[in-house]
């Protein structure tokens, strides 16, 4: 596969999606570039949460096209490439029957980390959520809030290249949401790609790059505007894990 | 009844004395049952994660024969396992026939059904986040499999427990496969039906008792395993 | 009634004839001899047909049973792998026979389920002066046809009554190795409950059934039942 | 094997013209089974019910004995009932043994602890917030659990089948309240006991064959009832 | 029962609750008063969801003291009274499996509303979420703003004397949640009272007549303006199902 420094992450055309016998998503073309805040604006059941999970990889669209970093695949391939490559957070999202930590590390261990350097890694960035107090809970007492919190810093401590946030923020207090939005421009200083489905406008037009904008599952021109806000380092390291 | 009572305390008895008979008895029935569910159980579940989060033409039709085989007469198995490893069977040249190997045989085949309709179940009552969050989160499908299997760990283990019931309680497929062969393939369930042939029933039911005092301990220490199993979510 | 008289058909041949004649529906429970006396003494059935004088002595003593007679007989013998590899048959006799069986430790199947034939077999070894016990000597607990079958896979001796090996005998590799002889004489009789015991259960049925199963008409019938041209029971006087 | 197919087609020629031994036979193990599964459901169902959705002292005792009495061999509940309805047991005067309803006693208690238990699991995997949402809804305790008996009903269907195919298959317990007597208690498993007794084994087998083409008849009615069972939500 | 028409819905005294070993909530005294528009605000974790399932009998807190219309009663017979009276709404709904018509008919058949009545309101509750489209949808298909509008619709059609919102504006679009409260405010109209757990604070404080702030499982001092904003109509129909 090849993983040339293609500037697209990933391009998808002719994206036709139907569940359940009716028509969900419609969309000619959509790219996802490297680096980029994007924000994805659209009414209930507008097709957010489907496309998100169509760039996750969880859901397949047989029926459309392709491009992965440069190569081109189908539906098949897509999914099996980004499922794991590119993480998605569950609008509601779902707890391991375990810990707050066990749940921190789930997908560190999957990428083979060791316990030690997991166990600093998962302090840290418990730390940084302020969730630190919650570390030895069970997971499924959590308030909904809370079980927010820390899938995101479930997903966040991949640091991986392509981030895609389902509404996360709906259930967040107000500090929560801020550090949210602040970890979302620290991503892209990093070199990663983060994708905002949300219902508050507001504070992500302030620090997103483009907006896309869904409504009854087709996509409305993109406004691309320059990436201004927040210079883009292209030197910090990027994580392809 | 008095005389059950007797029956039973006879029972305990010989089992504190180390009786070489009764003990025989029951370690037959726990080493084959439990061979047979370590072997069944995870075909059992491979099976039911791929009926449950895989779609494939026929599937629904596969979901529809698991339920049935479930009603199969545990002698039916132990004839055709029976036909199958006898001398003239296709498999005859193994003399596994009246050995603990054909009980195991026939005990898997029997609880195979059960476990996988009964995981099935379970996996179909458990939360399709689990599998996706595994997989966005790095798991390979593989490793995904198998956290969806632990958070529907009570289900399954629930199926398992049942499955283990069901062939530790058996006696037509053990008998007609084993032979109730002393100290080789006697097992509790084939020597209740051999005392309850002779009509000495309150031995019969003794033996019963026996079965059940292991089955507790068994169950006891999966209980602690387990925890409390109530909803406190 | 024993499974023999049921596994054979006996036992339907007779009570179809039996209620042709009389006003009585006779319901069948095919199980061991011990299980039958057993539901005897407690009144669940009305009238056993069994095989094990010595249990049926015991019943009729304490009076859990009553109005014993003997109806028919057939035969013991034994019978192992053609080759006779314990050189049993030569042997002039049973007791010669049980001997070189416990000698050679050639594998013998026992049914050890205290069923008549089980009992007729531990007087044998009594007999012989043997104590079987010991790899060779496997105890199967289970009914005639099925020890059959295992003695057939194991290539084992066994002491089977001549109905059942009739029956079984083509499809096995099992020759007659011997019989013949008092000893191996195999007694079927009827006993009924006890009205004192259990004053509800069908006397006058147990009664006219007994007498019928005793009379000529039904003895020629046992007679004429035979499998491939053998006779499998000889009625008593 | 021959032979096999040689009895099946006997077996099929029977049913077809219509033999009465054989659909006595049937019909009195369809019969027998389907009220002991239809007065035992309910009472499991609710039991199942209480363990799980209410907290008492002596509740997860009662789970791990549930888990226990699965592995109770049925000639052992044979042996006990046959112990209380014979004459000289307390239930003697019922003059209840060797009927059908010796039967159905007998097979209610065989599956009871399997539909307590795999309901149980069910009610455990079940989502919490459907009974709060009947409750709050104005649901009485009554219709809400009704409601979430619905929500979980792939899982309570499955219990069911599980458990009406141990007793539709059992022989040990009908054979022993039963008696297999031709035309009043002897059902498909006792028949076929009876023909693999006789060493008729492909009688027997056929048998099984039949039974189970009955049962997929029933399982086929089922599946329609109750939708895919695919993982769609 | 004593229906006399106390002002105060529901009083709770010594509301002390321990949850998995943990207090979760240490409250003296908190009082809803009839017609009243209270927004419940505080972080995550704070104890909101616990509170309003406690008002809505789910949750039993043995040791508290209740008054219930008036009539003094203990845990028990708190939530007995006020299991199906006061209507909460999940914060991550549960549809019943079946279509959004089932759905919000569901309450209603509890009431024992005839078929026919039924489905007439049902059609104009739909028609006022804007949900008309779905009526057949299956509601496990419904994407989660979908969701949350049709639970809403659910326990708006009962019309109880007192509903208990838990972030149900969380998900939805910006029209459905301009639409949602302006409900709050019909409701209050109707002198129904209304309980809103929220982390958007603009623009229910326009409406609420008292804001109570949960922190760390404690009530701060009760901010009670006075209702102005929406004239008090006590004489329109009060539904006391
Ligand atoms: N069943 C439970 N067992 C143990 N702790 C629990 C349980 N339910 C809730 N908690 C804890 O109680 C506290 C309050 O929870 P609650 O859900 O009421 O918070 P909340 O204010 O609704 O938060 P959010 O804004 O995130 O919804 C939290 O710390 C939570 O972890
Ligand atoms: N499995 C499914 N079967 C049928 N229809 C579905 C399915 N999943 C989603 N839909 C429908 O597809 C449309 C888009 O759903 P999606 O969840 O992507 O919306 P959304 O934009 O995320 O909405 P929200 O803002 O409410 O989260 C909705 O109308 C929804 O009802
Ligand atoms: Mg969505
Ligand atoms: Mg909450």
């Amino acid at each position: 596969m090849s993983t040339e420094a293609s500037t697209n992450l990933i391009e998808v055309r002719d994206l036709n999606l139907t569940l359940a016998k009716r028509r969900v998503l419609n969309i000619e073309s959509v790219v996802i570039r490297r680096g980029e805040i994007i924000m994805l604006a659209g009414n209930n059941g507008s097709g957010k949460t489907t496309l998100l999970k169509i760039i996750a990889g969880l859901i397949r669209a047989p029926e459309a096209h392709f491009r992965c970093l440069g190569s081109p695949m189908n539906g098949e391939q897509a999914a099996a490439f980004c499922r794991g490559r590119h993480v998605y957070l569950h609008q509601t999202p779902y707890m391991f029957d375990g810990s707050v930590e066990d749940n921190v590390a789930y997908g560190l261990k999957q990428r083979g980390r060791d316990f030690a350097q997991r166990r600093i890694e998962i302090r840290d960035a418990l730390a940084w959520a302020e969730l630190e107090h919650l570390v030895h809970r069970h997971a499924h007492e959590l308030s909904t809030g809370e079980k927010q919190r820390v899938a995101l810093t479930r997903a966040r401590i991949l640091a991986p290249s392509l981030l895609l946030l389902d509404e996360i923020t709906a259930n967040m207090d107000s500090i929560s949401r801020r550090r949210t939005y602040e970890m979302v421009a620290d991503f892209k200083r990093a070199g990663s790609t983060v994708v905002f489905a949300t219902h508050d406008h507001e504070p992500l037009e302030a620090i997103a790059d483009v907006r896309l904008e869904l409504s009854k599952g087709k996509l409305a021109p993109t406004d691309r505007r320059a990436a201004a806000v927040i210079p883009l380092r292209r030197d910090s390291s990027i994580h392809e894990s | 009844m008095s005389e059950l009572g007797q029956a039973s305390a006879e029972a305990v008895e010989l089992l504190l004395s180390g009786d070489a008979v009764l003990w025989s008895i029951i370690s037959v029935s726990f080493s084959v049952s439990l061979r047979a569910i370590a072997i069944a159980t995870p075909i059992a579940l491979f099976a039911a994660f791929t009926l449950a989060y895989t779609s494939f033409p026929g599937r629904r039709m596969l979901v529809t024969a698991t339920n049935t085989l479930m009603a199969v007469p545990a002698v039916v198995i132990g004839l055709s396992v029976y036909l199958l490893l006898s001398r003239g069977g296709p498999f005859g040249d193994l003399r596994l026939l009246f050995t603990q190997s054909a009980m195991i045989i026939g005990q898997i085949l029997l609880c195979l059904p059960l476990l996988i309709a009964m995981a099935h179940a379970a996996f179909q009552s458990g939360d399709q986040r689990a599998w996706e969050t595994a997989l966005t989160l790095g798991a390979t499908r593989w490793r995904a499999m198998r956290t969806v299997m632990y958070e529907i760990r009570f289900g399954l283990l629930a199926a398992v427990i049942a499955a283990f019931g069901r062939i530790i309680a058996e006696v037509g497929c053990s008998m007609m496969v084993g032979g109730n062969i002393l100290y080789h393939t006697r097992n509790i369930p084939t020597a209740i039906a051999l005392e309850t042939s002779k009509g000495a029933f309150s031995q019969g039911i003794a033996l019963g008792m026996v079965l059940l005092g292991f089955a507790l301990l068994l169950n006891v220490a999966l209980g602690y395993a387990q925890g409390s199993g109530e909803i406190d979510r | 009634t024993t499974t023999t008289t049921e596994n054979s058909g006996l036992i339907h041949y007779l009570i179809d004839a039996f209620e042709s004649h009389h006003d009585f529906e006779v319901s069948v429970i095919a199980t061991g001899s011990g299980r039958a006396l057993r539901h005897l003494a407690n009144g669940d059935v009305d009238i056993a047909l069994t095989h094990a004088p010595s249990l049926e002595s015991e019943l009729l003593a304490s009076g859990q049973a009553i109005n014993h007679q003997a109806v028919m007989y057939n035969d013991f013998i034994v019978v192992g792998p053609a080759r006779d590899p314990a050189r049993a048959g030569i042997n002039n006799g049973i007791v010669g026979v049980f001997r070189a069986l416990a000698a050679s430790e050639h594998l013998f199947i026992s049914r050890a389920d205290e069923s008549g034939t089980h009992l007729r077999e531990s007087a044998l070894w009594a007999m012989a002066g043997q104590k079987p016990q010991g790899r060779w000597y496997r105890q199967s607990g289970q009914g005639m046809g099925k020890t059959l079958q295992i003695a057939d896979e194991l290539d084992a001796y066994v002491l089977v009554d001549r109905g059942t090996w009739l029956a079984y005998s083509k499809k096995l590799r099992l020759r007659l190795i011997y019989q013949g002889g008092d000893h191996l004489f195999n007694r079927y009789s009827v006993l009924s409950a006890n009205p004192a015991l259990h004053p509800d259960t069908n006397q006058l049925g147990a009664r006219s059934f007994t007498t019928w199963l005793t009379s000529s008409p039904a003895k020629q019938l046992m007679r004429n039942f035979a499998i491939d041209g053998h006779q499998l029971f000889t009625p008593l006087l």
